[in-house]
């Protein structure tokens, strides 16, 4: 069994057009950097990414909109993107946005074997539209279907050969729920180490969910909004 | 004379009960954090997966790892947790988030807001909103009382898409402390100098004022 | 905000008879001795209690049944426990018998605020009389309710002033998901520290989901298979 | 010669792939683990909660925090994993577990399996078996070709309350190995020494018998 691999090429030379992929992180936040700039530079095309956000003009997944490699954004949220404004009023690119909950725990669903989930995120918008609503003990629920994905691709701060990850702070967020709903589940880590280092009880996604491993190169982690006091 | 942006930050905050979970939004909400009252412990959660969101850091300290649902380089308090989305979201649905404040475009009498989405301009997304709005306990809405034409933002009825129906429990503006009740918006108090038949002038939707209306207090 | 109690009288002080109680543990292996020993001083009666097992004969929610204070388990197994056995054929007791994972997701459900889950556990089987059953690609899935219940009483290996919880091994099982689905929620710990002294990151139940917490005393953890091997 | 309880783990052991992740049942299953093929990498999950299961610990090493689904004591190997119970049915229900091992009282020949209850005597209750039968890819039976009471455990229909149907693709006995085909049981290797005609006197439902049918090889 071995599920290291050598760099983000390697790990995803197997996506191809049309493939629908995850993407981890929020914002810039926890963004798997290494594997946007090798689907950028392998120029695969007509994707559809499932991400919470679709980058910013010039970093994460607003490079592969630059080359136009996406077909559809599933998100929750996409400001701060001229180029993706303007192809979506082009009409170049596809959009659905989903309640950022919703979005996680149709992620979660996949990883969990559950077909579908209840919440009342949106009843009563037009994301109920369509959907079908159900009352549990005098509150309405739309019922949401787990997503189906051919790829999750996510990024750790630390993970070992087994594949199992850990997450550092904030940059948590939808990773270890994508990591879970992938068909082929590809991480990049900050730092890989051997089997045996991670402390059992401190891993947040255990190998069983990861196909594929490496060790990510040079990461930027750009800051979309720094804000800061001054020492007094 | 009509509240600033952090004197709306500062009635709201007054709202806070020690031992309560919060969810601040974007704009105005955040600086409720600014005016949390001496003695009162409260844990502010951010829905990007965060429990004990403390103050922005020191010049040159900030880590591109820890920021809040804004996006803002954050630090945390003693206390604080980690965890992913699907489980902060969870938090939130479940109801153990005691209070959510949150911004608006539109709210109506019967407590619906718009707050995601103008038709014809761009679409940014909802985001965490529409969760928050569906789920939360107890919703205050922190707003200006009228947007940038005059146009009141109380109406009897949302124009803009709904972000969730009958949630807002009460709104804080520049002029007033409004309660959402079942026949309508009730004011509780007005700003400092402000008349009641301003306040009157500039919501739309059904309000009710019973007796003399007092002034807020800081 | 003070969530720290004395001890597990103070903390169980309320549960009063007929009330309906979670209890985190798997085997005798994270259960809370405490807490049990306490409900049973109180001699609070007519419980219904929602754990995995229901002890043995002089542990764990055995000393409970001892006592009968049991109105009703709802359990997956609940082998190796005499009085519990005489008590069923007796008719003293009721018992609801649901499979393992369909009872730890009904709890995570209660916790995420999902009223109901899909799983095809118990499919063809007595478990689905008079439960909805539902198609999604083409499998069969059983609807099952998330658990509401008003006390869920859980043990953790560590604990912080603000509710913070981390397990310790296969102790975790049931315990972070029964910690988020009470409607109160008691911890006992067997090291309580002081708020900031938990890493952040390796917290497995945040404070959010914890109303009290106390430190334990005398764990006896006792073992129900020692099974060994012998050093060559 | 009928195989013993080791024999049995030993063929089944022969069905694993390296990089497997693999769930033992309590009873014959449990020794599979011990005849895990060289140059074969396994990791084993418990479903109460871990990855990366290892044997027993030394005498003096039990550890009460560390127990597997049988509530034995073990140990873990270098890249084990802990979890809460919802995580861990959820990689079962997910299908990420690749082989589940299990005994069983009762099979049919379209693959129902009948291992958690008889009606009349106590109920212990299924545990995390009928979760496992209703999810798992791939599910291989141990268990013995017939009752203490001489009869057939491979049944035209079960007798007792079902744990799961159409679930199991293969079962090993004391006899024989057998897959689960559309049609029935199909015979596909006897133990050594073992007769086909035995095998076919042992087993109540449809058997399926293609040419020669070649002895186990260990």
């Amino acid at each position: 069994m071995n599920k290291v691999y050598h760099n983000a090429a390697a790990a995803i030379a197997d996506i191809s057009d049309n493939a629908i992929i995850m993407l981890g992180g929020f914002g810039l936040c926890g963004i798997p950097e290494n594997c946007i700039a090798a689907l950028v530079k392998k120029g695969v095309k007509h994707l559809t990414c499932i991400s919470n956000n679709a980058g910013v003009d010039g970093f994460g997944i607003g490079l592969m909109l630059e080359q136009k490699q996406v077909k559809k954004m599933i998100s929750s949220y996409v400001g701060e993107n001229a180029e993706f404004e303007r192809q979506l009023l082009s009409g170049e690119l596809e959009v659905e946005l989903i309640p950022q909950g919703t979005l996680a725990t149709r992620c979660m669903a996949a990883g969990y074997g559950m077909p579908a989930i209840f919440t009342p995120a949106g009843i009563g918008t037009e994301v109920a539209d369509g959907k079908e609503m159900r009352v549990f003990n005098g509150k309405e629920y739309l019922m949401e279907l787990a997503f189906d994905a051919d790829f999750a691709i996510v990024k750790a701060w630390k993970g070992d050969t087994d594949g199992n990850l850990v997450y550092k702070e904030t940059a948590r967020n939808f990773n270890p729920l994508m990591a879970m709903a992938g068909k082929i589940t590809i991480a990049e880590v900050e730092e890989l180490v051997p089997a045996g280092e991670l402390d059992p009880d401190h891993i947040h996604t255990p190998g069983i969910y990861v196909h594929r491993i490496f060790k990510g190169e040079h990461y930027e982690k750009r800051i979309e909004q720094r804000t800061v006091r001054k020492k007094i | 004379m009509a509240l600033d942006k952090n004197q709306i930050a500062q009635r709201i905050a007054k709202e806070l009960k020690d031992g309560y979970y919060v969810n601040l939004g974007i704009g105005i909400p955040t600086l409720v954090a600014n005016y949390i009252p001496a003695g009162i412990d409260v844990v502010l959660q951010s829905e990007n997966g965060l429990l004990g969101m403390g103050p922005f850091p020191f010049e040159g300290e900030e880590d591109a790892d820890l920021i809040n649902a804004g996006k803002q380089t954050i630090t945390t308090v003693p206390g604080s947790s980690f965890f992913d989305s699907a489980m902060s979201f969870g938090m939130i649905r479940a109801g153990k988030v005691d209070l959510t404040v949150l911004g608006a475009m539109e709210v109506n009498e019967n407590g619906d807001i718009a707050n995601w989405k103008i038709p014809g301009k761009m679409v940014k997304g909802m985001g965490g909103a529409m969760d928050l709005v569906a789920s939360a306990k107890n919703i205050i809405v922190a707003m200006m009382h009228t947007n940038p034409k005059g146009e009141s933002k109380l109406l009897p009825a949302c124009t803009l898409p709904l972000t969730g129906t009958r949630c807002v429990k009460k709104i804080v503006t520049e002029l007033a402390v409004l309660d959402i009740t079942d026949k309508g918006f009730k004011l509780l108090e007005r700003a400092p100098g402000v008349s009641v038949e301003e306040i009157i002038s500039k919501t739309a939707g059904k309000l009710i004022v019973e007796g003399d209306v007092p002034e807020m207090e800081f």
